[in-house]
């Protein structure tokens, strides 16, 4: 069964991608799981210099979730090319380059120093970093400068270029129209979901910053509530993710409006978990006499 | 590395809130090196693995031994052997054979990452090996018939830490030195061959996400920059570790107060 | 031991409140729960007239947490205090009154018609309501809006006036310093996070709505994030609340920067969630020598 | 109405899926009446309880009959005798005992909710009273020697829906209906009775949180407003219920489709 989709011009086998940031920059996870089968791999945040990150702890487990403040870490664009990326040419996936500035002009840097790269299917711009011109609130959350952001890297790119977008935001889709109108060819969501833990033994966060992202099932309805309203607003294709873990989460989210979804903390939990959504979604469009473009966006009003 | 469906065979308690677990699987057993670890599925409900040192291998199979501190190893307790639980592993880089006279030198659950060094130290003929095992006190006791043991209340074996019976044997010419065990002892068990020229091997836990290198989460600062504790550790050269970035925290804290 | 609160000038017993529209409006668990042992009941969305609520399905269950469309039924302020304020009364806890409105005037009636009564010691104000002039989207989402909402309570009533805070906004502490301006004499946050939950097989949501309101451990620490950033903004006592289900919780919230936590979504796993909590806070402050004073706001930096 | 450890005496598969648990409470016990239902705690990680119809008492126990039809059910299943769960219960009102010559009708797995008042009928020496069941099919059939079963494959008992067999009993005197099952059946039910002067009683099932009256998901409309299944229910006379809202959802999906 065809279960391959058109992503804004590239072709992916199947509509299920690895998580930026969680699925590692090449190979790491490439002993248990078949890479190539998967529709496309995002790698972690790239920056046009290394980024060190923040200090340890970076990770909480909360109920449903967890918490992460890895910052970003990343040895930077040259290294990337240099190191990771003749791995990733090598599979039949396709590749998503995740990248992160601390102003636009840095972005649009990593994503011109990209565009001459074979093997780079699409840029996903991340705009939920630090801006750090406005004292650190993330680019993402401002309409506005998330369109600017995203018509930088457009400028520099002949790439497919992703608009990732952050939850924390009171209208999600007014972000996505004005990315949209600002150029990107598809848009995926959500980043994590700005959050805490505390030890109460300690008095401390349990991070060592004070906040970091939630990800997991617990931010699904979130998410799945976020990829609608967006779908109801943009005509771009979109990349649904969050929390997603079994068949019927993906299902959930395609039916809601996306045409392709992204797993990151469920890989953690059991790396096959994207296969087993392959294998799966395939029996489920068979049993219900129906193909992927029909399921996307098919939710029937109540 | 490898992902498998592994059935639990035999569970026993050895001591307050302790367990050893037996697992079945040929791979896993064979391929297992000391200081390597599985990264364990606790069942639906439970979004991260859990790690666990190897504890021992025979035959087809593969042991941990493991202490309930929290909500994740309270629910791995509840198995019972026929129940099978989906298992990564062996992962990481283990320790190297070094030495004609090692010590081995475990704090608290940290022996678990030492009982397979052990024998296969004994495997190769270096019987001159010594364990010494630290404990807060007796409850968390794990018997090893060959270890010298202390407890900082004095309740089993010497009362004092590790360091005092390593500087011993350091005295009486130990040429290799093994660590696992909390931070702090990890530090002190460094700054204990510091300049000796005595290889020093401490294996890290640092909290994980993915255990396979992907994640960042488990990072540890060294002197040729961050390292995954799941990838190019646990067990890293002495040496090597920044142990700063850890007390880090607490010290900023501090700082803060301070001014 | 002394764990009573000055909550603007209400005494509580202890900081223990059940949340609003998740312990009925009178006795529904005074068979099961002492009530008079919590520091305050809070009542469930109370309206000039009655109103209808959503249709059934009203509730779906999620990973860590569930959803709710119950959309504020209630009999309206007149019964409200025919039926039920009697019961109320004759507790031992202090008795907030949740009100809601579709326009700025409705929340001001209400909040007119309650000020004679005896027996209501605060009203909070519900601003995560429809704001139906301004096409449905919540009250709430708008700091000058919710302002004038707090503003308008306030005049008509000498009653102690909580703000309740909706999570869905880029910046919460935005909102709260606002309602600060406004009046407000406490801040309580946060309600319900909109989702959304499909049925794969229906390809409808699950719910009679489209989208409801995520509550339960799921959103604990979105929640907790939200409080310690309004607790760095205002000086009026906050009310902590979103996935609070054992003391550890509880004390999170508290060392995070609240006066005192709300329980909701936890009572219906666990009736005696609010009991447990206040025992066994005093066990945590005798153990570490502290007062609910000294804790409150104590999170140490990293 | 209580809130109880209750610990599992016994549990039996009476059929695929389907199965009785038994606890010992001699409270709840004791105060459940026919219709009325218990809500579980099914332990950590579940954020909802789940309600089960109290199937039958014995002593200082009593039971529920239950299918596994999603998660929480799974976990239901996964406990075992010894093992204690937190009940709330009795909830709700129950079934008026009414009739000289009353039917009851089960649909599926609404047949837990039928045996206690059978019993009671029979206790209080209304012998005359008749029990019909429908199942889909044979596979989730469960036994009662006294009543005439129905399934729609025509796997067990004749083939075809209960109501048929229903018209048969009101032909030949039945004075009360008392049924549980699915609202598509209930409402044919109410149907066959309706302008009969034949007290008929319909037990609904409908998503719960609270169970207590206290949250409102589980609403009903009925002629005299919106009522509170747990709570008012789960029991209501026929001609009270408004059965349109129930399908409503799915009207209005089609209209607007239609538009
Ligand atoms: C490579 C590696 C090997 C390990 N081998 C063993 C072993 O052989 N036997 C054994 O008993 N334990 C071992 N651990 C520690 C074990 O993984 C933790 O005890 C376990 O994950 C705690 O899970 P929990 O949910 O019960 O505790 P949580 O509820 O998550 O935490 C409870 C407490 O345990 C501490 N803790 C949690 N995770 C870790 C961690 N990764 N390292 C140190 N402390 C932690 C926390 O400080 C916390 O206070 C190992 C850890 C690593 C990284
Ligand atoms: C008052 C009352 C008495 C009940 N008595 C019994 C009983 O004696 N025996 C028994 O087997 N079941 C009974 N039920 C239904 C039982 O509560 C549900 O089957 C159970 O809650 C499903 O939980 P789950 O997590 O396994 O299913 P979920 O994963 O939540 O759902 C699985 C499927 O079950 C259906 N379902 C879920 N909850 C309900 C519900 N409340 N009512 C109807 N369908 C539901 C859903 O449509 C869904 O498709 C009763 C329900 C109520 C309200
Ligand atoms: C450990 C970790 C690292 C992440 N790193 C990145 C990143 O570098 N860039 C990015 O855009 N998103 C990053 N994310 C967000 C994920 O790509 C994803 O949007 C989010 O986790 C929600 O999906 P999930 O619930 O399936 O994990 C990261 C998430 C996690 C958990
Ligand atoms: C069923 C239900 C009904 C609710 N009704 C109201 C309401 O009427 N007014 C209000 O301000 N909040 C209402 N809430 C929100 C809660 O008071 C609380 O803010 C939220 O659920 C987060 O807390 P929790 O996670 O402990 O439930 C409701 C929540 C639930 C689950
Ligand atoms: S646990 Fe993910 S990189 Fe080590
Ligand atoms: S389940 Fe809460 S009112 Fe019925």
């Amino acid at each position: 069964m065809d279960i391959s989709i058109d992503l804004a011009g590239i072709k992916l086998n199947n509509p299920v991608i690895a998580a930026a940031g969680t699925f590692g920059n090449s190979d790491e996870y490439g002993q248990l799981v078949n890479i190539s089968l998967l529709g496309a791999v995002t790698t972690k945040g790239l920056s046009i210099e290394p980024w060190k990150g923040n200090p340890y702890p970076r990770m909480v487990e909360t109920v449903g979730g967890l918490i992460n403040s890895v910052g970003l870490q990343n040895k930077g664009v040259k290294d990337f090319i240099a190191d990771d990326l003749p791995l990733l040419r090598a599979l039949d996936a396709k590749v998503i380059v995740n990248i992160v500035g601390k102003t636009i002009e840095e972005y649009a840097q990593v994503a011109s120093v990209l565009d001459n790269e074979v093997g780079v299917d699409a840029v996903e711009v991340n705009i939920s970093c630090p801006n750090i011109k406005k004292g650190g609130s993330s680019f993402g959350t401002d309409p506005k400068i998330a369109a600017q952001v995203v018509a930088a890297v457009k400028k520099k790119t002949k790439k497919v270029v992703i608009a990732k977008l952050t939850p924390n935001v009171t209208d999600v889709s007014e972000v996505a129209k004005q990315v949209e109108l600002a150029g990107a060819d598809a848009i995926s969501l959500i980043n994590t979901v700005k959050a805490m833990s505390v030890d109460a033994d300690t008095r401390q966060s349990k991070l060592a910053t004070l906040y970091g992202g939630l990800s997991g099932p617990a931010v699904k309805p979130i998410a799945l509530r976020m990829v609608h309203e967006v779908s109801q607003t943009v005509k771009v294709p979109i990349i649904g993710m969050g929390g997603i873990s079994n068949t019927k989460d993906a299902l959930e989210f395609i039916i809601a409006g996306a045409q392709a979804v992204a797993v990151g903390t469920a890989t953690f939990n059991n790396p096959q978990t994207m296969i087993n959504i392959i294998n799966d979604i395939k029996d489920y469009l068979k049993d219900n006499d129906l193909t992927l473009k029909k399921l996307s966006g098919s939710l029937k009003s109540n | 590395m490898i992902q498998a469906k592994c059935q639990i065979v035999e569970k026993k308690q050895v001591a307050e809130k302790i367990f050893v677990m037996v697992f079945e699987h040929a791979v896993i057993a064979s391929k297992s090196k000391p200081g390597q670890f599985v990264h364990i599925n606790l069942g639906p409900g439970s979004v991260l693995r859990r790690p666990f040192s190897v504890y021992d291998t025979y035959r087809d199979t593969f042991s941990i031994l493991f202490q309930v501190v929290g909500s994740g190893t309270n629910r791995l307790a509840t198995y019972r052997p026929a129940q099978s639980l989906d298992v990564i592993g062996p992962l990481g880089h283990g320790y190297p054979l070094e030495g004609e006279k090692p010590v081995l030198v475990g704090g608290g659950m940290g022996l678990a990452s030492l009982k397979l060094l052990h024998k296969r130290f004994i495997d190769s003929k270096k019987d001159d090996v010594r364990v010494i095992l630290g404990f807060s006190s007796n409850v968390c006791a794990v018997e090893w018939p060959e270890a010298d043991v202390c407890t900082e209340d004095g309740s089993l074996g010497k009362k004092g830490i590790v360091t005092g019976l390593l500087n011993e044997e350091l005295k009486s010419g130990a040429d290799a030195v093994y660590a696992c065990g909390p931070e702090a002892m990890l530090k002190k068990v460094g700054d204990a061959t510091k300049g000796k020229k005595i290889p020093t091997y401490l294996c890290l836990e640092r909290y994980m996400a993915c255990g396979v290198g992907a994640c960042l989460s488990c990072v540890c600062e060294t002197k040729t920059g961050l390292k995954r504790v799941c990838r190019e550790g646990p067990v890293f050269k002495s040496d090597d570790i920044i142990f700063n970035e850890t007390g880090e925290k607490k010290n900023s804290a501090k700082k803060k107060k301070e001014t």
